[in-house]
């Protein structure tokens, strides 16, 4: 909770796909906000929506998605509209020595090849399906993952010839995967949503809207490019 | 029968027995209270829903004759033969149980992957499999098994096996026709355990196994997958396995009770 | 067949039998005489040999015993019937032939109606029947027999008894029969071994155990009084005593005092229990109980007659 | 004392048991052998990672106590009292061990969530709190608890509660100084079974209690975390969940074992 | 006390019987004896009164009754003392008082070294005092003695006939004992109870059980020759039978003709076991048995001298 002793924390609920980018963020505010504690809450997007809905302890929500937030909205726990920050686009990844030799989305249709993306449910699947259908891609996956994450550990283990992710998951694999651009990616993207909760009173109240005015800054902007992170789409 | 009058349950025993039911029984009341009946012939209909449950059918019940084909000769081992290591391999045995379910996915990909240390020379390939789908559940199941019947085979001790001996049936007749008899309600016990644990089993399923309609979905994956968009739909998915599984156990015990 | 058993404060014995011998255990109760079968079942640590072979590294199932648990002792999920067909299953027969052979027994045993009675539904004399079945059913090499008799009503201990003694004229191999009654020593023993704080201390032919007991527990069992006499003992049968309630005269050293513990009917005699140093028997006529106004407490001399009397080595 | 040679144990009791073993080993195995241990330390002395072991223990603990209190009495009524709806109840007790944890953890917020409708008329409130965390804990474990238990009250049997019960002993007596001391390795059992089940458990929590730091966040729950930025840092967590709970096991089992 | 009990197949009888009186419960294996004590305890169904309270909806617990099961059934995992004292704590004892009160039984049974021995360390017969010693520590209103002498050797069986006859001398309750012991009858019976086939047979005082004896059981109990004679029953002793090879002359219709079945030694004597309608015992003298050579499944002739011969209704 927020303590009186001078000391105040800032809860942040937030997309488990920002784990890294809030926890650096959160590092800076610390440091521009001297006795403030930035708490972060990492959780699925919808889980975090609904528990916000349900008046979970937290000043701030970000989710990887506008349907999430808007379970949020709905309840009336939103202190102000949410409000866009970044977007993801979506690529291929491999693993490092590309086994069945993919070099564009069609290879993905060769007999052999074992490629996951996410469930359909998700969002990072219904990009892909968009995106697969566009491609004229006919051959299943060989299986629909829970979450991207789930897609980049099959490609990072070789358990998958290729996986289609978030460009943010194939920076943060690093040398673990190779990458394979699909030109068409940009038209399909999602958007990352933050927004202030409201039951935020006085300074509280001041912090957490700081807290999404520096997530939306120029500063952040730098830190989510270096994650991979896109543009908003423009709608 | 209604055997000898020992005396009304005490209130010390009945109360945190009712809190007990209570706790367990309540979130399930109010589940099904709060969840949308209307939309359930629909699902039921649809063929994603269908396959899952038959895949979550078949891979509980061969988890189950896995578990009683593997476990039993394991809880036997661990409570009836004295070797090197025992307590060893019994604190091994359990570790599963502690594993989220997710890391115990990744150990098995690691072991039986495609690429896994194992996995890369075998000459056939787990994941993406319906069979993977039942190691998985096997892997998660088996220490609950092992577990309960071990605590049965202990409850019991080794008495009639002596008189089985000096009746001159060596270990595999006494434990056929002694030991194993005599310690049928742990070994229903751990099978309800490990057909439970599979039925709700995903975390690992998905992670080795993965989730595709047809071959590897159960409906705890489909129920998970479902979450992501819609709770409702992931909701009322719950409540059909869950009818389902009570209903099994139900008429299972059934059987149970008139055997005993 | 040869058995050394050494188990601290159990039992620690040296014991041997012919083959085809009835060897009738005696001796109070913790003696040993249960420690000792247990032994040679290979359910305790001893040294055995049977015949040519030696068991002593043999495992449970190999060793050929029938044997008669104290406690029964019968397998609880299985009828009386599929209790005595299991150690001819065990041991390889057919499970139509195991079947008939424990039908065999039951209608020996007078229980043929009860072959589909589990045994909690069997009284305590009907399993003792199905144990005593159990043991001779699988066709052993020796049989161990702990107590086969209790628990079984009289008709039915002299029936068994004799169905035991006409399956033991014909039995190759060799018998333990632990028992606390005298009868049995006498109807079916060859030889009696008398066990006492875990040691052999006597083994002999039936009739020479009971006329020269060599411990207080024979004695009792036999019937007879039983004193120590520096290296020698003294036995006499209760009826060789003469009570009175004054100083016997003469200068026998065979007179004790004591009070009376208690009276007994015993046949048309009156029993009484004295507690000299030690206890003794004593049988006299009601009328003379009655004229002697003997009540338990009663301080009485005893003294017994000289011709009655056998003397004999402490040590065989 | 190793008491009476039995006879050799059995290829076909031994092959299974071994196969089992394997099953159950070589995935951890290669998962140890997979996972970096030099930044083990750096880990373990991470203030977020010791607020999750501390969190982790203390819930695990409770939860066990919490199973022994409320599951034990359970147990014994599905075992040994004869009432009307006994086969319902038992059906029911063993409903949570199906369902799907993020399910379970639906359930517990539809009812003691704040605007559940149990838990919006409780004085205090559970999710967010380490007290939710136990909850959550308890839902999912007591039905294993109380199945193991059960299965060992069956396999004694009532004859020794009947003896206490013609020696003046009331149920409650008879239960404190007959059955459960003759159903302890069930008892025993049934707590291993529990505690692991609380220490890798995260679907429930997460969904009922939250991923607060410090207050709701297990391990499992911060494997999962670590899991969305880095799969190493999940792996060598995983292990130290891992290592901790196998030493907890052996050091247990090393006294139940010296007990009997 | 009064019990009313009626199972099928198992026992269907009223018994009554006077504050302080010990009633011996003999009968065949299988009689219902077992049963009969405990529909008393409250294990079976059954109509009970116990002085003014009607037992018969009284939950087990609340029953005051000390009970020796025919198989002991001592708690596994406690040891011989809290074996013993688990009655006294349940009826509300300090765990003090009531360790005093079993020690001081295990001592009265020469036992106290056993204190603190699990079941599975003591001997059939140390297990036995101690369940004998459980059922009188708990100070119960009916105490219910199943075969408690059972696996006693003779001395303690003697030692413990005298404990238990001194015990029940001051006890207020009612006593049930079942035994196949005629010694046991007659020493410490008030009453005798005769369950044959799950009925009452006879109930009477000892001697008169012993003399005019209703069933074959007792009759063999008691070792005297039965035989049924229309409306009245026919009973002499076995010392009372002539044996002859041939017919006897007379007209006497005391007589039977069959194999013999069995030839045993009895005191002096010989005893015969013959196979005639019904089976007879005869005693003769050794010297007659070798003159007549008499061996198994020789036919043989017996009579019964008219004056050794008793005749009383078949029903009371
Ligand atoms: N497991 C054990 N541990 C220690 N002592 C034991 C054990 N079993 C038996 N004893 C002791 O060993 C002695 C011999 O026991 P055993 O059962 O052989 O006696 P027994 O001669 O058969 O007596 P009974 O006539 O009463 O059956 C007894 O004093 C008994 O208390
Ligand atoms: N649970 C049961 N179900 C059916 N029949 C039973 C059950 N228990 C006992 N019986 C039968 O009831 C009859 C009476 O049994 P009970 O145990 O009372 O005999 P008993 O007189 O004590 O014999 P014993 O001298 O052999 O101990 C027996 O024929 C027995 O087989
Ligand atoms: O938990 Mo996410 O960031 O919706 O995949
Ligand atoms: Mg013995
Ligand atoms: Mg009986």
């Amino acid at each position: 909770g927020d303590g009186d002793d001078g000391e105040q924390t800032l809860t942040v609920l937030a997309a488990a796909s920002l784990t890294e980018t809030f926890t650096e963020l959160a590092a800076t505010f610390e440091d521009e906000h001297p006795g403030v504690e930035v708490e972060l809450v990492f959780g699925s997007s919808t889980t975090l929506a609904e528990q916000a809905a349900d008046g979970a302890p937290g000043r701030v929500l970000a989710t990887a998605d506008e349907v999430s937030m808007g379970v949020a909205d709905d309840a009336g726990v939103l202190a102000t509209a949410p409000e866009p920050f970044v977007g993801n686009t979506l690529t291929v990844v491999t693993p490092p020595d590309n086994p069945a030799g993919i070099t564009s989305l069609d290879d993905l249709d060769a007999p052999g090849v074992d490629y996951v993306v996410c469930a359909s449910t998700a969002p990072c699947g219904a990009a892909a399906e968009e995106l697969l259908d566009s491609a004229g891609i006919e051959a299943p996956p060989a299986s629909e993952e829970v979450d991207v994450k789930a897609v980049l550990a099959r490609v990072v283990q070789g358990e998958a010839d290729a996986g289609l992710v978030y460009r943010t998951d194939a920076v943060a694999a690093g040398d673990d995967v190779a990458e394979v651009a699909i030109p068409d990616a940009d038209d399909v993207t999602t958007t990352y949503v933050v927004a202030p909760l409201s039951g935020a009173a006085g300074a509280s109240a001041d912090l957490a809207a700081e807290f999404v005015a520096l997530v939306r800054s120029e500063e952040a902007r730098a830190v989510f490019t270096r994650a991979g992170f896109g543009e908003v789409a423009s709608p | 029968m209604t055997g000898p009058r020992l005396g009304r349950a005490p209130a010390v025993l009945l109360v945190p027995a009712v809190v007990g039911v209570a706790l367990l029984v309540v979130p399930l009341v109010t589940l099904v209270v709060a969840t949308p009946w209307r939309t359930l012939p629909e699902h039921l209909g649809s063929q994603v829903v269908r396959e899952a449950l038959v895949i979550t059918a078949l891979s509980s019940l061969l988890t189950v004759v896995a578990c009683v084909l593997l476990g039993t000769p394991l809880a036997w081992l661990l409570a009836r033969v004295d070797f090197r290591g025992r307590r060893v391999v019994r604190a091994l045995v359990l570790v599963p149980l502690v594993l989220p379910p997710v890391v115990a996915g990744v150990a098995l990909v690691t072991a039986l992957g495609r690429s896994g240390l194992i996995g890369q020379h075998l000459p056939f390939t787990l994941p993406y499999t319906t069979s993977g789908v039942v190691v998985a559940h096997t892997f998660v199941s088996l220490p609950f098994y092992v577990l309960a019947v071990e605590g049965a085979l202990r409850t019991h001790g080794a008495s009639y096996d002596v008189v089985a001996a000096t009746l001159g049936a060596d270990r595999w007749t006494a434990f056929r026709r002694v030991t194993l008899p005599l310690a049928l309600p742990g070994v229903l016990a751990g099978s309800a355990l490990a057909w439970a644990r599979s039925l709700g089993e995903f975390g690992a399923t998905i992670t080795f196994a993965g989730n595709y309609p047809g071959t590897t979905q159960t409906m705890p994956s489909l129920i998970y997958v479902a979450l992501n968009s819609d709770p409702t739909v992931a909701r009322t998915l719950s409540l059909i396995l869950l009818a389902l599984s009570v209903g099994v156990l139900v008429l299972l015990r059934e059987r149970w009770a008139v055997g005993r | 067949m040869r058995v050394e058993v050494d188990l601290r404060g159990r039992v620690c014995a040296d014991v041997s039998a012919a083959a085809g011998e009835v060897l009738v255990v005696i001796g109070p109760n913790g003696a040993g005489k249960s420690t000792l079968l247990r032994a040679i079942a290979g359910l305790e640590p001893g040294r055995v040999r049977v015949g040519d072979d030696d068991w002593t590294d043999r495992e449970v199932p190999r060793r050929r015993v029938g044997y008669v648990f104290q406690d029964q002792s019968l397998f609880p999920h299985l009828s009386a019937l599929d209790n005595v067909a299991f150690g001819p299953r065990a041991r390889g027969r057919s499970r139509r032939e195991a079947d008939a052979a424990a039908r065999g027994w039951l209608e020996r045993f007078g229980i043929p109606d009860l072959a589909g009675r589990k045994p909690r539904e069997l009284s305590g004399g009907q399993a003792q029947r199905v144990a005593i079945a159990r043991a001779l059913a699988t066709d052993p090499d020796v049989l161990l027999l702990d107590e086969p008799f209790t628990g079984l009503d009289v008709s039915a201990q002299m029936a068994l008894r004799n169905e035991l003694g006409e399956h033991l004229r014909d039995f190759a191999g060799v018998t333990l029969l632990v028992t606390h009654d005298a009868i049995d020593a006498a109807t079916l023993a060859d030889r009696v071994l008398v066990l006492d704080e875990g040691r052999v201390a006597q083994v002999g032919h039936p009739a020479e155990v009971a006329a020269e007991p060599r411990t207080p527990h024979v004695a009792r069992l036999v019937g007879l009084n039983l004193v120590p006499g520096g290296d020698e003992l003294i036995a006499f049968p209760p009826d060789a005593v003469t009570v009175s309630l004054t100083e016997p005269e003469g200068s026998s050293r065979l007179r004790w005092r004591g009070p009376v513990a208690t009276l007994a009917p015993h046949g048309d005699a009156v029993r009484l229990l004295v507690h000299a140093a030690p206890d003794l028997l004593a049988d006299l006529t009601p009328a003379a109980a009655a004229e002697l106004g003997l009540v338990p407490g009663r301080e009485v001399w005893l003294s017994a007659k000289a011709t009655a009397v056998s003397r004999y080595g402490a040590r065989g």
